[in-house]
């Protein structure tokens, strides 16, 4: 059932490639029809998941390459069910969402399949060596989508984003080949892998140096995921990014790709390595709380709209990564349910900013030239104005709505180590710029006297609301009882914690 | 060595004294001038009396009865002539041409079989040592128009060298079907294979003259005659005299002696071109009918001798009558028309001649006609 | 009981719900769904109030598993429920009845605004999240409930979202309320840390028995840490010193909202927080004295404000802060009892004070005192009203201010007279007393009393309609004090008809606190203070009224020699003590977006330029400088200087090559020469 | 062998050597052509001297009656007719020759005379009958036996330089 | 040994052969008419065949030397005639027959 939810979209690309050219609505209606099925399928995951057992479940283990003993395992645990859930929910929505994109539509569609079997196979792989492949082959299409749909300088963001995500892939390249040489029975299968931990009490001679083997493999994966996650130093191909990339394939970026970071650091880095990540766990949430003050202060002096979503979900990331450094039941599930829910409330933000940028054509809060890009939208566009009101809220964290519990878990969590105190407080200031800068936009464009240059813009069209409905109702619902995504993950998240108790 | 020098030890045994090369040397000398200029001379009266009588006059009567000694007048006149180098000639080349084309003439004498006996040398290489030193002609005349200075002899004279190189080649192949008959380049040889041979022992040796061994041969004979006649510009051939275009061709420049050896050498080298024509076709000094040789251990060798040199006289001078008797009745061929008649005319034919004598003797086993003819009858 | 608390708070909620969907699209836009759903919760809490009052005490709980993570040790849950006990009663019912009327109000006040709908969608919500937040049994739903309010009134002062000033003051307000949220989140999550719950009744048995005492957070005694949190969160909601600035702002939402959320409701559930939490408080021995300051502060320099201000709801809002200050003084004093009554009877008088100001402002149509005066003859009803609850504001007997002010200030004398360290809290709570009479009276004279200023609106001015003024006269009534002690307010005096619900109330939730009996041996000085507290604010009130009277009734005194005499005191209360500029300018514009535009710059420009592309740069250098190798070196030297010998030497050959075929002909005869001579001559 | 015949060989030898003497040095080119034909006629006798009558007879045809004609010709064809005399040996170029005949002169003598002497000695009286025999008939039997590939050879080469001689000399 | 004798023998022959081949020699490199480079050539030939001959008289007492001479004879025929077609072409080409002149091929 797995394989079939992460083939269906590749499946779907074939087709497109197949279709005449000109007939773009074919195309659109083939993609969405090969994104629904995952999205059905994933209901049926959902729904089929069994809440209790912490272990692999929907396994699919074929032996792929005798050789080297790698082979195509797939299956979905507490830690990657949200995430499927989350990507099939995404791709799909993108799929409405892009419907306006005229040029090459072909390509564009054909690539964003390839992006969804490339980020379903990242979270569904449970063999390090397809981990890989899938952690790749996302890789590309992402290149395409931005190279070619984006914006004024897409392809230096399409490029920065490219080598900067090859440079990380490249070293989860070496950790990939370390851990297979040093495993005893050689092989890729991380569950094996995080039963064993046979790294614990190597070591390695790098230039001379003794040095404990976990720990550099952790560096090394660490870095590599940093990148993706992004975590402070690593942070700067996100704006550019999301910038220059088109509303659905940003919404796609922000949504699931930030998120395979800190899976795969939960997978590989905290699973496998449990003494190292205990002996980083302080080096960890100093760089989470630098990501939530740092993203907030940057996102509040940013120009760009699209942008300052983008440092807010740097900001947002830092949660996750505090949440992760807590090794507690509630930091750890908090972080878990941060990725999901950070995942819907920044997709909805940028599906709105889309439908703005697709009216207005820029993304100017306040025009280079200092005049005022918007100004009281919400008399032209109430509908909007509302949605956005949403969005914007549950972001920042107003309780009632998921953002809310996410970071309530996370700092909960977090507040009862002790020595994670300190940088808790400081987190905490993270909530209040977070408000203003989403807040202090909120007023900049939607309130106020109404500028004149968007006197006529039409309200959202019904597929705009359609594209941003299912996103509003588990916001809402997840805002009040976050339960069924908690019960999914909780259960592996308590195994995995056992580790470090 | 047998007739080799045979003229030669004769007089040596006649003499007795001195070395046998001192008498070759004599011998040669006494052929020459005993046959050659009295010949020369004689000729110069028969021709201007002939070709007198073909055009109903009457040629030269004054000097001497009938004007023989006419030919002796003449001599004195070129003797008495001033015999001076034109300005700017290269005299030594000058007064060398004339010596060169009378030498050449003259050498041949030395292979011409007279008579059995009377036999200059009987050389083994015989027939190709007369070509040999014909070939010396062409560049006498060459040297001698060049040293003249003068355009119309330069004319002339390449004219006359390009004839008689290029007539070479039919004389020459034309002499070959006589030597594929007789086997040998001896002269003397080839003309005792001519004798008459009746007896009928010997089988296959019924003989006569080689031009009428096979047809080809008798082709062959028309052909050396023609091809010799254009050796010594004689007409039809004679375009380098040419008096209408050219003065005298190449020896226009020449006066006095110098003239007159000119004039010796042609009229030598007709002879020894006819003398040539009769060794190899006609016989030689073979009467047609009589095998003298066969009779000679009752006849004298002198006499045999002087018989021979008799017959072989008559019939040379038979030739130079019909060479003489040409002069008045074809007309002159163009350059281009001499030409082509040598090289597409002549050359073809004795191929065809050379080769059909090849394939006769390879046929017939070297029988001629008249053996294949009486040889049956005979036995 | 419990039940019948969770149809309150969601009868609200499906209003809200129901308005933001259809409520543009229902007849008369939805306005009787908000105010059918208020009055049916005012229908649920009176019986429980009945009770109350019948039997003297009221508990029920309910409590559901929200959140429950499996963990190593056992599993990490989060109950979350419904609390009822006597406290909860009265505030429901205070809370509800004042919802209500404002409701009534807003129907006449709002009349034909556009979002008319959205109006009552806000207030219901806002409804929703009070009552929520007062039957919560624990801190987490409280918290919630807390920042839902917060979000309410950011809505609705931001209502008039085309005037710049409302929109900034609706930012102001949720930003500076978030600064104390994360304050109590911080305290919630130290109660985690420290109690695994947040429930109150597991709460005050653990403070009872001593567990938290050992445990330490961020090197502070736990209960240290979340007494300061939970002050901190007072502070932001209530409009407490450091964080007041944004009450006076919010005054440019719509007077009902002012009246509901910045005078009944929301600022009172800062109060109620600390009433809640006072066992910790109190446990943590350090705590309460600041929160004693922080109130006395709070009240004595808000009066102060109020005496210079020109528009009417300003006034009011810097009265309200003081008000404010008693409470939370109150509570520091130990006095949490005398603290929630002030805050009952506060909500009540206050709500009719703004309501009144709302049908005065909707009639002349400006908030400007100065361009009111005279309007006694035009609107006799709200003049009256408007008396009525300003009597009871100044804490004259026979009126609620004067009950719950006057066991205030009683008990903040006790604390002074017992702790003498601290007397300064008692002389500030008595000097807030009598400025409060000042400048309360002020605002009757320039509006009701003297000539009218603008003859224009004076005019206009005119009765409101019933629907305005009834809500008036109801909030009116209340202020009296016959409802919560006795006709005169003195127990003295009324010890036949005295009212004694409100004891037994106290003494229930007492009970329910666990709190460590107070030391008997003091009761003696709570007695004369009790006493002394009496005559002086009977004095102040007296001669506050007195004054005011005299500068702005009879005129003797005229406010601008006034104003000149003390003109440095004025332009410091004039520019608010210069709060708004030092957080606006140099904290906000300087510090933090000064800083933001750096850290982007630096963000932009340092990590992105040189750290990220500088690598490319360097690779380009790197390529060029191996380019340039590439082509001098070995292109140069090594194939075009092989080419150029090849060239060479072919040239030094060529010269042998004279064309001439004898020249070649020697050579090799030479070398025929040499062969021989070599061959047969050596040998 | 007469002592006669013996002169007349010398006397061939002194014609050849000085007429080969005329031939390089001589500064009019058509004189050194004459010379040339003296040379030949020389050499012929010696080859009759040396026993080779039918070489012989074919070196006066071929060289006498043949080259020396062409030379002649080609003479004519190339000098204008009052531009005899040609200035034609290079003076400067004697060091050379000084030198080649000092260096090769000895060598080559050496070389012939060890030569000479290297091969076996024959009868004088076998060589002299060998001298004297007719080799007309020996040649013509060893070219169409031993030596018919050159024999075949040579007439294939005659053609060739036949046609090309005509080839090149046409006028254009 | 006389001078008779002397011409007659072997030695004879291989002088008057050397003689006439370094004259020929002589003439080939220092004529600068093309014909009389073409003379030289001619002698050299002859001083070949006259020592062939004379070896095939004196030492090898077989008629081979001769049908070398034979050939040489004939090919040297041929070769006089190209070269004086060659030589016939170069002068209506450059209008000369000086061999210094026919250097185009030089340098």
């Amino acid at each position: 059932m797995l394989s079939w939810i992460t083939f269906i979209p590749l499946i779907g690309m074939g087709i497109i490639l197949l279709l005449p050219r000109n007939n773009a609505n074919l195309v659109r209606w083939t993609s969405l029809i090969s994104t629904t099925i995952p999205l059905l399928l994933g209901f049926g995951l959902f729904a089929k998941f069994d809440r209790g057992s912490a272990a692999a479940q929907f396994v699919e283990r074929v032996p792929w390459i005798p050789a080297f003993n790698i082979e195509y395992f797939i299956g979905v645990d507490g830690l990657s069910v949200a995430m499927v859930l989350l990507t099939v929910l995404l791709c799909f929505i993108c799929v409405i969402a892009s419907w306006r994109i005229s040029d090459a539509v072909k390509g564009y569609h054909a690539m964003f399949l390839l992006l969804e079997t490339g980020m379903l196979g990242v979270f569904c792989a449970l063999d390090f060596f397809l981990f890989f492949i899938f952690w790749e082959a996302m890789l590309l299409p992402m290149y395409f989508l931005i190279g070619i749909w984006g914006g004024r300088d897409k392809v230096y963001a399409a490029i920065k984003f490219f080598l900067y995500t090859l440079f990380g892939s490249v070293l989860m390249l070496l950790v990939l080949l370390g851990m297979y040489y040093y495993s005893q029975p050689h092989g890729f299968d991380l569950i094996q892998l995080a039963s064993t931990r046979p790294f614990a009490s190597q070591t390695i001679t790098l230039l001379g140096w003794q040095l404990p083997l976990d720990k550099v493999f952790w560096v090394l994966l660490f870095v590599g995921f940093a990148i993706k996650v992004p975590i402070w130093p690593f942070h700067t191909w996100l704006p550019w990014a999301h910038v220059e990339a088109p509303t659905a394939v940003s919404v796609v970026l922000a949504g699931v790709l930030l998120k395979m970071g800190t899976y795969g650091m939960l997978r590989m880095n905290f699973a496998i390595l449990p003494e190292a990540t205990k002996w980083a766990c302080n080096f960890l949430a100093i760089l989470a709380v630098i990501n939530i003050i740092y993203g907030a202060f940057c996102a509040m002096a940013q120009k760009d709209l699209k942008k300052l979503v983008a440092y807010s979900s740097i900001s947002h990331m830092g949660y996750v990564l505090l949440g992760m450094a807590s090794f507690t039941a509630a930091g750890v599930n908090g972080a878990v349910l941060q990725m999901f829910n950070h995942g819907t409330s920044t997709a909805m933000l940028f599906l709105l900013v889309g439908v703005i940028y697709d009216r207005v054509h820029h993304r100017w809060i306040v025009k280079p030239d200092g005049s005022r890009g918007f100004g009281g939208i919400a008399a032209v566009m109430p509908v909007y104005t509302g949605i956005m009101g949403l969005a914007v809220f549950a972001s920042l964290g107003l309780p009632g709505l998921s953002g809310f519990i996410s970071e309530a878990l996370v700092f909960l969590g977090a507040f009862s180590v002790p020595k994670l105190q300190i940088y808790v407080v400081i987190g905490s200031l993270g909530i209040i710029l977070g408000a203003a800068y989403l807040l202090w936009m909120f007023m900049r464009i939607f309130l106020g006297p109404l500028n004149d240059e968007c006197k006529a813009l039409p309200d959202m069209s019904w597929r705009e609301r359609l594209a941003l409905l299912p996103l509003c109702v588990l916001v809402i619902v997840l805002g009040v009882y976050p339960m069924p995504v908690l019960d999914l993950m909780s259960a592996s998240i308590s195994q995995l914690l056992t580790l470090f108790s | 060595m047998a007739n080799s020098a045979l003229f030669a030890h004769s007089l040596q045994d006649w003499i007795g004294i001195g070395p046998l090369w001192v008498w070759a040397a004599v011998s040669a000398v006494v052929i020459l001038y005993a046959i050659a200029l009295p010949f020369a001379g004689i000729a110069t009266y028969v021709e201007r009396k002939v070709s007198a009588d073909m055009q109903d006059r009457f040629g030269p009567n004054r000097v001497g009865p009938f004007g023989i000694l006419q030919f002796i007048a003449d001599f004195v006149k070129m003797l008495a002539k001033q015999d001076f180098i034109p300005q700017g000639a290269d005299r030594i080349l000058f007064s060398l041409a004339p010596i060169l084309v009378l030498a050449g003439a003259c050498a041949a004498f030395a292979v011409l079989p007279l008579s059995k006996y009377f036999l200059g040398a009987d050389m083994n290489i015989g027939i190709l040592y007369a070509l040999a030193v014909t070939t010396l002609i062409a560049p006498g005349l060459l040297l001698g128009s060049w040293a003249s200075q003068n355009k119309w002899s330069l004319l002339g004279g390449l004219r006359a060298a390009a004839q008689i190189i290029s007539y070479e080649i039919p004389v020459a192949l034309s002499i070959f079907p006589a030597i594929l008959i007789s086997g040998t380049l001896q002269i003397g040889q080839i003309v005792e294979t001519q004798g008459w041979v009746w007896s009928a022992q010997a089988g296959t040796d019924y003989h006569f003259w080689n031009a009428f061994h096979n047809p080809f041969c008798f082709l062959a004979m028309f052909l050396l005659f023609v091809g010799g006649l254009a050796e010594t510009n004689r007409i039809p051939f004679d375009l380098p005299e040419a008096e209408s275009e050219l003065v005298s061709g190449f020896s226009t420049e020449f006066s006095g002696m110098r003239f007159g050896l000119y004039a010796l050498a042609e009229f030598v080298d007709i002879f020894v071109m006819s003398s040539i024509v009769v060794a190899l076709y006609l016989g030689g000094w073979q009467l047609p009918f009589i095998n003298i040789d066969q009779l000679s251990d009752s006849i004298p060798t002198l006499l045999v001798a002087f018989i021979q040199l008799g017959c072989f006289l008559v019939k040379v001078f038979m030739l130079v009558f019909v060479v003489m008797w040409l002069r008045w009745t074809l007309p002159r061929l163009r350059v281009d028309q001499l030409m082509a008649a040598c090289w597409k005319g002549l050359v073809p034919l004795a191929l065809v001649n050379l080769l059909g004598t090849a394939v006769w003797m390879w046929a017939f086993n070297g029988r001629s006609i008249a053996q294949l003819v009486l040889g049956p009858m005979v036995n | 009981m419990a039940q019948t608390c969770l149809w309150i708070v969601c009868l609200p909620i499906l209003a809200f719900v129901i308005q933001v969907f259809f409520g543009k699209r229902l007849p008369r836009q939805g306005d009787w769904v908000s105010l059918a759903a208020i009055g049916f919760s005012l229908l649920l809490a009176i019986p429980i109030f009945g009770r109350l009052l019948s039997e003297g005490h009221v508990f029920d709980t309910l409590s559901f598993s929200w959140l429950s993570l499996p963990q190593t040790a056992g599993a990490f849950q989060i109950i979350i429920g419904v609390l009822v006990n006597n406290f909860t009663a009265i505030m429901l019912m205070m809370v509800t009845l004042c919802a209500g009327l404002i409701h009534l109000f807003s129907v006449g006040y709002m009349h034909g605004e556009d979002r008319y709908h959205l109006f009552f969608a806000y207030i219901s919500l806002f409804s929703a999240a009070m009552l929520g937040l007062v039957v919560s049994d624990n801190l987490l739903t409280f918290f919630i409930f807390w920042e839902l309010m917060g979000l309410c009134s950011y809505l609705l002062i931001g209502f008039y979202y085309k005037k710049p000033e409302a929109i900034a003051a609706s930012l102001k307000a949720f930003m500076t309320t978030r600064i104390g949220d994360v304050g109590l989140f911080l305290g919630l999550c130290g109660l985690y840390a420290v109690f695994g719950t947040s429930q109150f009744e597991s709460i005050y048995a653990a403070v009872a028995s001593g567990a938290a005492e050992s445990k330490t957070l961020l090197g502070m005694p736990a209960l240290t840490f979340i007494g300061f949190m939970v002050l901190m969160g007072a502070i932001g909601k209530s409009a407490q010193f450091p964080l007041h600035v944004w009450l006076p702002d919010a005054m440019e939402g719509p007077t009902p909202v002012s009246a509901l959320i910045h005078a009944a409701t929301m600022v009172a559930a800062g109060v109620f927080l600390l009433i809640r939490m006072f066992p910790v408080l109190e446990a943590s021995h350090t705590v309460l004295v600041y929160v004693a300051y922080v109130g006395a502060v709070t009240a004595f320099l808000a009066a102060l404000l109020a005496i210079v201000q020109v528009d009417i709801k300003k006034v009011l809002a810097y009265s309200t802060i003081s008000q404010l200050g008693y409470m939370v003084m109150g509570v520091g004093v130990g006095a949490f009892a005398a603290a929630f009554l002030h805050l009952i009877t506060h909500a009540c008088f206050k709500a009719c004070l703004f309501l009144c100001s709302g049908s005065v402002i909707h009639s002349v149509h400006t908030q400007d005192m100065r361009e009111m005066g005279g309007l006694k003859s035009k609107m006799p009803w709200t003049f009256a009203c408007m008396l009525i609850a300003t009597l009871s504001i100044s804490g004259l007997p026979f009126f609620s201010g004067f009950v719950s002010k006057d066991r205030v200030l009683a008990g903040a004398l006790a604390y002074g007279m017992e702790h003498t360290g601290h007397w300064l809290i008692p002389l500030l709570g008595f000097a807030a007393a009598g400025i409060t009479a000042f400048y309360m009276f002020r605002l009757i004279y320039m509006t009701f009393f003297g000539s009218a200023r603008d003859e224009h609106k004076h005019h206009h001015a005119h009765e409101q309609p019933i629907v305005m003024v009834l809500p008036l006269v109801v909030l009116a009534t209340l202020s009296f004090a016959v409802w919560f002690s006795g006709p005169t307010g003195v127990d003295a005096f009324d010890q036949v008809f005295s009212v004694h619900w409100y004891e037994h109330a106290v003494a229930g939730v007492e009970k329910e606190m666990a709190l460590p009996a107070p030391v008997e041996h003091h009761e003696g000085i709570h007695h004369v203070a009790h006493s002394l507290a009496l005559i002086f604010s009977l004095v102040l009130a007296g001669a506050g009224i007195f004054f005011s009277s005299l500068v702005y009734l009879k005129g003797w005194i005229s406010p601008v020699k006034l104003k000149s005499f003390f003109s440095p005191i004025h332009t410091l209360l004039w520019n608010k003590y210069y709060f708004d500029h030092l957080y606006i300018n140099i904290i906000i514009q300087k510090g933090l977006l000064g800083w933001n535009r750096f850290l982007a710059a630096f963000d932009d420009w340092v990590i992105d330029r040189i750290l990220v592309d500088g690598w490319s740069r360097i690779v380009l250098f790197i390529k060029s400088i191996v380019g340039l190798f590439d082509d001098l070196v070995i292109d140069r030297m090594l194939v075009d200087g092989s080419a150029g010998m090849t060239a060479m030497g072919g040239w030094a050959v060529r010269r042998i090559q004279t064309g001439k075929v004898q020249h070649y002909l020697i050579a090799s005869l030479a070398a025929l020469g040499f062969g021989l001579f070599y061959l047969i001559g050596m040998r | 062998m007469t002592t006669g015949l013996k002169i007349v060989l010398l006397l061939a030898e002194l014609l050849c050597v000085s007429s080969a003497i005329l031939v390089t040095f001589h500064p009019n080119i058509l004189h050194a052509a004459v010379a040339l034909l003296f040379a030949f006629l020389g050499v012929a006798v010696m080859f009759v001297y040396a026993g080779a009558d039918f070489i012989a007879g074919v070196q006066v045809i071929v060289y006498v009656g043949g080259v020396t004609v062409l030379v002649l010709f080609a003479v004519m064809l190339t000098h204008w007719l009052y531009k005899v005399t040609l200035r034609d040996v290079r003076k400067k170029l004697i060091v050379p020759i000084v030198l080649l005949v000092i260096l090769l002169v000895p060598a080559v003598y050496k070389s012939l005379v060890e030569l000479a002497s290297s091969s076996q000695n024959i009868a004088p009286e076998r060589v002299a009958e060998f001298a004297g025999s007719a080799k007309t008939a020996l040649i013509g039997q060893a070219l169409l036996g031993n030596y018919l590939l050159p024999f075949e050879a040579i007439t294939i080469l005659l053609l060739g330089a036949l046609v090309g001689a005509v080839g090149l000399a046409r006028p254009k | 040994m006389n001078i008779l004798d002397w011409a007659v023998s072997l030695e004879g022959y291989l002088c008057v052969g050397a003689i006439l081949f370094f004259l020929g020699l002589a003439a080939v490199l220092y004529r600068r008419n093309a014909i009389g480079i073409l003379l030289g050539i001619e002698l050299i030939l002859n001083a070949a065949s006259i020592n062939f001959i004379a070896f095939s008289k004196y030492r090898a007492v077989a008629i081979d030397g001769q049908l070398v001479t034979l050939f040489i004879i004939l090919i040297a025929a041929a070769e006089a005639a190209v070269a004086l077609a060659i030589i016939l072409r170069l002068y209506r080409l450059r209008e000369t027959v000086d061999a210094g002149e026919a250097s185009i091929m030089r340098n």
